[in-house]
């Protein structure tokens, strides 16, 4: 292999793993936080997406504006969505109520969520399938590997939210109220906190970060009400390789399946993706947890 | 300018009282293949009636048609089907587009003798056992006549890599594609399968620019953004060569994400709408859908065809009985006209069928140069018959 | 499931018995009474949905939640076509092979799956089905992605043909019944106790001699065996079979039926919540494009206000309690008397 | 009056457990609770602390309705609660938990202060320090449960069974925080099991029996009362 | 004889020692008190011998067998029940329910002749069902057997985790903190109970923080201190221990 496949290869496994790291921290933030297996993150992720092309192609605003809105109208979006759909619902938990039922029960709450989400988007915006061109459409060529600017722009900027989230989440206060309130609400009410917002937090935070990547991915990727649906196996895939509720984890997952996936097409062809499906639950024959997360129950 | 709000009189009723035939057709409502496809059946099927029917050993009928979802599933597909035959009664199906309902309502429709006219990719849905179904697409005999029309656009171009869907589809025809292109000398580098949902083709690039063919071929890709995105990353990787494709990609929606220049050189199908003279039925197809719709949409036409080959089947068979419409179709075949230009059914040694079943169609070509495709010619469905004949053998007449 | 004292039990098995007597009989009745091919389809797809719930009931009932029912109902589908197909067996012989083959199948997967519990193991089985797709697409010998067409229908039996839809049915209804039969046995005996206990908390049924694991695996092999008895059938009535089918969503709809029925209903609750799955949205064809919205909305409105399904909502009618009510009001009012001073 | 209860009642679904309940708490007292299994005694905290709705009656913290605010700005007002069962978080180490109880501190300053304080007062929870909370021993988890309370700064303290697991010389110290807390004017309701020790640290006492207030008085006067004696503090 | 042997049984648990070095037997129809302020290990060395932690070193032996290291379910088919510091219920099913499921390891006929209902299938789940029934009537349940479990108040609780454990038939009873959150008199009644309860043959081995109920009822105490264990004896003598009333009782001691 030459040293420029090898780079190549390397940038492609680097954007398609940033993007799922991105995913998946907020699938993890609100898995954790709000215990919601949210199946409808897919689509706030297109969301994300036809947002961003809302603001920067219709409306003409800058990129990097634009990205910021997306993220932030999704963080709106997930807060109604919480307020709407699951505050309602984690009003019938109580504190014996099993944690499978709950699982179950919000998780079932959110594929309602996700059919309304995917067939609204689908109403609104029509079938037809959208994009954006590029904002960054020059070509890097660095020694004759040609490495496509937006590509290097999406993985620095995926650093750069992964750097603010980490602070966030390990640095602030915020993010130790977010872990103890996914252990015992009632407890940190007493402590003067008003948990509700939290839990709002958690899920806004979580679907800015699925809006983000959606935002991001708008320029390299085509905007189509079904692309929701396609990211949300292999982002699942992801958080269960990287271990679930391990910050550390999920990158690591990312950036493994994004390499798998890139090297695998290049040697394997289509069946590279059967492959990393394989080579998953080889990995979870010897470490049931994910590699950095602890089996649980 | 203010239109009159009131709908149009109804036509004054003619003497012979009108029966009424009844058509079904199951389409994904959530896609656009599907919606485009409702919407033209919606406007064609009451233009037709207006327009005085069809009439049979002096009887007239008028057409009604009833659609389903069928999610573009295989059980979604089952469900519409068994609805349309055993609850709407219908003895005739038109315009399905995707093979995976298709196929599911086959097990229905073929010992409840319906008549299918469908589109669809699989080969299997033109298997010899299935007597009363027919495909109206071109996508099994369109490549034949493509190739030679590139090799003599670009003598020089010798070497060739197939990037098309794993799928049933994607497989078969990057196989057809592979036979055609070696028997006209072009040497089939690789061929590449990527799955279905892909949407980053980055590998895929990266690996065909490590072959550096002349020729790019995407049989089985699907004309909207994917396709696109196929021509965006060989861009960014540096391919310079020749595109083909059997199939125009819908350009609102590729140059939505790809830059015009990724597509150059792109030689392809074209609808019929967008030739030089286009036809009198397909210059009014567009006119009354722009003025009924707005927004032009050139793929509505791609499967319209099987609605024109059935009023054509029924007029020629003179009966409506689809068991002897069948019969007759199978041993004569049938030609029609539609906007997409002509038609007609043609059989299928290769596929080991001696029956009418599969589709020849005028094709017209196009070549992407400086930003718009340029026409480059038309085929009648003979010639484009003839070099299927030729490319694969046997006697399709 | 409650474990009466004996007065009551017998006054109750008594009704239920009646109960079940008459709905036996409109169950083999139906189809005699209903003209259209179509609403037969409908029925047998119920009848598939309703062992396809149960079987996510069940693994629920030991605390695993799977979204894989899917994947054993493919294997389940392969496995006897390709024995009918490739072997020539009859489908007769074909269907206790399937049994034992997916049976040892899922204990080997099941091995490894039900070592996580919560929500590793949801992923791991929605993925597990995603994985069997594609295996079948790839594999050529396997149909492809094109799968199979022309699978025959079951062999007949006697005078009894399989080909009516009729007749179809009532091989689905024996095999749904000799199901129910199976499952009621296991969930009134020690094992579903057992399954339950590890459920409302493994530790403490590890205390008392309950192996969580092999327990869990054990609901795991009879859900997966169940649920490839059902894609045997499928396989032979809709003759022929494709990936696709067993792809997406169709695990999602599966735990939907469980949900909507009332999950503390193993039996009844999936069966309910099939029937109205497979109904509405059929029936709901007139509304086409905002069909998946109505269902969403149906869905989330039962999820919401009827956390019992449709069954325990019927069994406990929602207590609209009106001292909640009140103090609700009364917070209001204070915090809106307390917004006005400030 | 510091904390009123008028007339109270509780329902969990149709049960009611806490009838035409009327208490007070003066300012700097203690008060205790004591009352037999299931009499309710958790409940009427709860009820206080808002974590329980009311559907009857009035309770007023400093001569201001609360009853039907949300348990966060109830205890924003001063009042916390040490729950039963501890409830500490148990996937956080120690000073993370400390610093959630630190929430209502305005500043770091502040906080740390009040760290100081709950080290010299629990050097255990110094040692324990970085330690996954819910690995310390029961003892440990109702120490950081109380000094979590303490950082709210309370003006009323509320324990529920505070001693419980605790050994006996555990046990003494708590008795001795609980006088110290309240020397420096914090008032508290005491709930305990341990009636002893109860009612030697408390000014006034509630019987509480079946949700309904039996008997009340003086703490003093009570531990010499027989019927006390023979139910709530063995023989 | 010894009924249950500890060996040198030392836990550590990241770097912090939680027991160092502890051995003492248990003998057969004896009630041992492990003893020793919050942190000691007690719980810690409860959850060794039932299985949900592993020593680092040392061994467990019960009745001569080797027991560490086993699952936590066939330690428990062996014998030994316990109940946890924690409730620990099945919170969603009735009180009669949580101790049938006690139950479980005591059933003889084959799965299968249950799933097909033999006669002998339901004799045994009737002798099961008058079992429970029995137990309930033993711990004074009985009038709250049709209670959900997450109903019943912090003390009845704990006397059901209890119900359930005795319902396990276990050889070895290890209750953590059986009396915590009962008053007085209710101490009382279930210092009663665990004596009936050994008299039935159950050896018992208990932590408590109470030490009215610890000295009235031990035969035999262990004191642990900081994962050691400190001495070991009859109530008397630990009554009287200057270790034990500086690192524990404190001086008010009764
Ligand atoms: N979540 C609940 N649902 C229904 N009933 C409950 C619930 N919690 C408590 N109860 C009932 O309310 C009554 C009072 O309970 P509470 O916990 O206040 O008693 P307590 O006096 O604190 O008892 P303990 O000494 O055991 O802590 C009890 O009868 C109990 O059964
Ligand atoms: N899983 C664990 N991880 C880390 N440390 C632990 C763990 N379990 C217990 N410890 C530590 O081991 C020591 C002993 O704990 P243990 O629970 O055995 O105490 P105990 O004697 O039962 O105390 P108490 O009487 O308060 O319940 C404690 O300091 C505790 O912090
Ligand atoms: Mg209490
Ligand atoms: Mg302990």
């Amino acid at each position: 292999m030459s040293p420029g496949l090898f780079i190549q290869l390397i940038v492609n496994a680097l954007t398609i793993g940033s993007i799922y790291i991105l995913m998946v921290l907020g699938l993890d933030i609100i898995l954790r936080g709000t215990k919601i297996l949210n199946f409808a993150h897919g689509q706030l992720y297109m969301l994300g997406a036809y947002v961003l092309l809302l603001f920067f192609q219709t409306l003409n605003l800058n990129f990097a504006l634009a990205l910021i809105l997306s993220g932030a109208t999704l963080a709106l979006v997930g807060a109604l969505s919480y307020l709407g759909v699951f505050a309602v619902l984690s009003r019938r938990f109580t504190v014996s109520t099993t944690f499978s039922y709950r699982l179950l029960l919000s998780a079932m709450a959110s594929v309602g969520l996700m059919m309304i989400l995917q067939q609204g988007t689908l109403l609104c915006f029509g079938t037809q399938e959208r994009g954006i061109l590029s904002p960054f459409p020059q070509i890097i060529d660095v020694f004759g590997v040609r490495i496509s600017l937006t590509r290097v722009v999406i993985i620095f900027l995926s650093i750069l939210i992964c750097i603010g989230l980490f602070f966030l989440m390990y640095k602030t206060r915020f993010g130790k109220i977010m872990r103890a309130v996914s252990y015992d609400p009632e407890a940190v009410t007493l402590q003067g906190i008003n948990t509700f917002w939290i839990f709002v937090s958690c899920f806004a935070l979580g679907s800015a970060l699925a809006g983000l990547a959606g935002g991001i991915i708008a320029p390299l990727f085509s905007v189509t009400p079904s692309m929701g649906q396609n990211i949300i196996f292999m982002s699942f895939l992801v958080l269960l390789v990287g271990g679930i509720g391990s910050y550390r984890g999920t990158i690591a997952g990312g950036l493994l399946v994004g390499l798998l996936l890139s090297f695998g097409f290049q040697f394997l062809g289509g069946i590279a993706e059967l492959f990393v499906f394989i080579l998953v639950i080889v990995i979870l024959v010897f470490r049931p947890g994910g590699l950095l997360g602890e089996a649980t129950e | 300018n203010a239109a009159p709000a009131t709908p149009p009189a109804p036509v004054s009723a003619p003497a012979t009282e009108a029966k009424i035939l009844k058509l079904g057709c199951t389409l994904p409502f959530t896609n656009s293949l599907g919606i485009d496809t409702k919407k033209a059946l919606e406007m064609l099927v009451p233009a037709f009636n207006e327009a005085g029917g069809l009439t049979v050993k002096g009887q007239r009928y008028n057409i009604d048609i009833i659609i389903y979802d069928d999610k573009y599933t295989a059980d979604g597909g089952r469900a519409a089907v068994e609805r349309l035959v055993n609850e709407d009664k219908v003895n005739y199906i038109v315009c399905q587009v995707g093979s995976a309902p298709i196929v599911a309502g086959l097990a229905v429709t073929e010992p409840a003798k319906v008549l299918v006219f469908c589109g669809g990719a699989s080969g299997k849905i033109i298997a010899p056992q299935n007597k009363y179904t027919y495909g109206t697409a071109t996508w099994r005999t369109n490549l034949a006549p493509l190739f030679p029309l590139l090799t003599k656009s670009f003598p020089n171009a010798k070497t060739m890599v197939n990037l098309s869907p794993d799928d049933e589809t994607g497989k078969a025809l990057a196989a057809d594609n592979a036979k055609v292109a070696t028997a006209l000398g072009i040497k089939v580098l690789d061929n590449i399968f990527y799955p279905r949902d892909t949407q980053d083709f980055a590998p895929f690039a990266t690996k065909i620019m490590v072959l550096n063919p002349d020729i790019m071929d995407y049989p089985g890709a699907v004309a909207g953004t994917q396709f696109g995105l196929q021509f965006k990353a060989l861009y960014e990787a540096g391919y310079k060569g020749v595109h083909v494709s059997p199939m125009q990609p819908n350009l609102i929606e590729v140059l939505a994400v790809t830059p015009k220049e990724s597509m150059e050189n792109l030689i392809s199908i074209i609808p019929s709408t967008d030739v030089p003279n286009p036809s009198e039925m397909a210059k009014k197809y567009k006119a009354d859908w722009v003025a009924k719709y707005g927004e032009w949409s050139s793929a509505s036409l791609n499967w319209i065809p099987a609605f024109y080959a059935f009023i054509e089947a029924v007029k020629k068979a003179d009966t409506t009985d689809a068991e002897a419409i069948a019969t007759y179709l199978s041993a004569n075949g049938v030609q029609w006209e539609s906007p997409n230009g002509k038609g007609m059914l043609v059989k299928r040694p290769d596929l080991k069928g001696d029956r009418f079943c599969d589709t020849c169609a005028s094709l017209d070509f196009g070549i992407f140069k400086n930003g718009k495709y340029e026409y480059l010619g038309t085929l009648s469905p003979e010639e484009s018959l003839k070099a299927n004949e030729t490319a694969f053998g046997g006697t399709w007449k | 499931m409650k474990l009466l004292n004996s007065s009551t039990v017998s006054r109750n098995s008594r009704l239920k018995l009646g109960a079940i007597i008459v709905a036996l009989a409109v169950l083999i009745i139906l189809p005699l009474c209903i003209e259209s091919d179509y609403i037969k389809h409908l029925l047998i797809m119920v009848c598939i949905g309703t062992i396809l719930g149960m079987t996510f009931s069940m693994l629920y009932s030991a605390g695993l939640i799977t979204l894989g029912a899917a994947a054993f109902y493919a294997v389940g589908a392969y496995t006897s076509t390709m024995l009918v197909t490739s072997l020539g067996l009859s489908f007769w012989a074909a269907l206790p092979l399937t049994i034992i083959i997916s049976a040892v199948l899922s204990l080997g997967f099941g091995a490894i799956f039900v070592r996580n519990a919560g929500v590793a193991f949801v992923i791991i089985t929605l993925i597990f089905v995603q994985v069997i797709v594609i295996a079948a697409g790839q594999i050529e010998f396997l149909g492809g992605w094109g799968g199979i067409m022309n699978i025959p229908r079951p062999d007949s039996l006697g005078p009894v043909e399989f080909v009516s839809k009729r007749d179809c049915y009532y091989l689905i209804l024996a095999i749904l019944l000799l199901i129910v039969v199976i499952y009621n046995a296991i969930y009134s005996s020690r094992i579903g106790r057992a399954w339950r206990a590890i459920k409302l908390s493994p530790n403490l049924a590890g205390t008392l001699g309950i192996n969580a694991y092999r327990y869990r695996l054990l609901a795991f092999v009879i859900g997966s065996t169940t649920a490839a008895l059902a894609g045997c059938f499928y396989a032979h009535y809709f003759q022929n079979i494709t990936p696709g089918a067993f792809a997406g969503w169709l695990s999602i709809y599966v735990q939907l039926y469980a949900v909507l029925g009332g999950l503390e209903f193993y039996i009844l609750g999936p069966a309910i919540g099939s029937v109205i799955m497979t109904f509405v949205p059929e029936y709901l064809r007139v509304v086409k494009e905002i069909e998946p919205i109505i269902t969403g909305l149906l869905l989330l409105i039962i999820i919401l206000f009827f956390p019992g399904g449709i069954l325990g909502t019927i069994k406990n009618p929602p207590d609209f309690n009106l001292t909640q009510l009140k103090s609700r009001l009364n917070r209001m009012r204070i915090s809106k008397a307390q917004g006005d001073k400030s | 009056m510091l904390l009123e209860i008028i007339d109270i009642a509780v329902h969990y679904g149709k049960a009611e457990v806490l009838r035409d309940l009327s208490l007070h708490v003066a300012e700097g007292e203690i008060v205790t609770i004591i009352g037999a299994n299931g009499a309710g005694k958790s409940t009427t905290l709860r009820a206080i602390s808002g974590l329980k709705s009311v559907s009857a009656g009035e309770i007023k913290f400093n001569g201001k309705r609360i009853s039907g605010l949300k348990s966060h700005e109830i205890v924003r007002l001063g009042i916390s609660h040490v729950p039963e069962g501890r409830r500490i978080l148990a996937p956080l180490s120690v000073m993370e938990n400390l610093e959630i109880g630190a929430y209502l501190r305005k500043s770091k300053k502040e906080a740390d202060s009040g760290f100081q304080n709950i080290f010299d007062h629990f050097p255990i929870l110094r040692e324990r320090k970085n330690q996954i909370a819910g690995s310390l021993s029961g003892g440990e988890q109702q120490m950081l449960a109380i000094a979590r309370a303490l950082l709210n700064q309370p003006r009323l303290m509320m324990m529920d069974e505070p001693s419980m697991g605790l050994s006996p010389l555990v046990v003494e110290q708590v008795g001795m925080i609980i006088k110290e807390i309240n020397g420096r004017g914090i008032s508290i309701i005491l709930v305990e099991q341990n009636a002893r020790m109860a009612l030697n640290l408390a000014q006034r006492a509630y019987v509480l029996e079946a949700g309904r207030c039996v008997l009340e008085g003086e703490a003093g006067a009570m531990v010499d009362d027989e019927r006390i004696k023979h139910a709530y503090l063995g023989g | 004889m010894a009924l249950l042997e500890i060996r040198n049984i030392t836990k550590i648990f990241g770097g912090l020692i939680a027991l160092r070095d502890v051995s003492f037997d248990v003998n057969s129809s004896e009630i041992v008190g492990l003893i020793g302020p919050n942190g000691a290990g007690k719980s810690t060395l409860f959850n060794i011998i039932s299985g949900f932690h592993h020593p680092d070193k040392g061994r467990i032996l019960y009745k001569d067998v080797q027991i560490n290291g086993l699952e936590i379910d066939r330690i428990a088919r062996m014998g030994i029940g316990r109940i946890f510091q924690e409730p620990t219920l099945f919170m969603q099913e009735t009180v009669f329910e949580n101790v049938i499921s006690g139950l479980h390891r005591h059933y003889q006929e084959a799965a299968w002749k249950a799933l097909l209902h033999t006669p002998g299938a339901n004799r045994e789940e009737n002798n099961k069902r008058d079992k429970a029934l029995g137990i309930l009537e033993f711990m004074e349940l009985s009038s709250l057997k049709d209670e959900l479990a997450a109903n019943l108040p912090h003390g009845w609780q704990r006397v059901l985790a209890i119900a359930i454990a005795l319902a396990s038939e276990p050889d070895l009873l290890l209750l953590d903190e059986p009396v915590t959150g009962m008053n007085p008199s209710e101490t009382a009644s279930m210092i009663e109970k665990i004596r009936q309860i050994r008299e039935r043959g159950v050896t018992v081995l208990i932590v408590e923080h109470d030490m009215r109920a610890v000295m009235s009822l031990c035969d035999r105490i262990i004191v642990l201190n900081l994962g050691v264990k400190l001495v070991e004896g009859t109530p008397d003598k630990i009554k009287n221990d200057e270790r034990v009333i500086e690192a524990y009782l404190g001086k008010q001691v009764l």
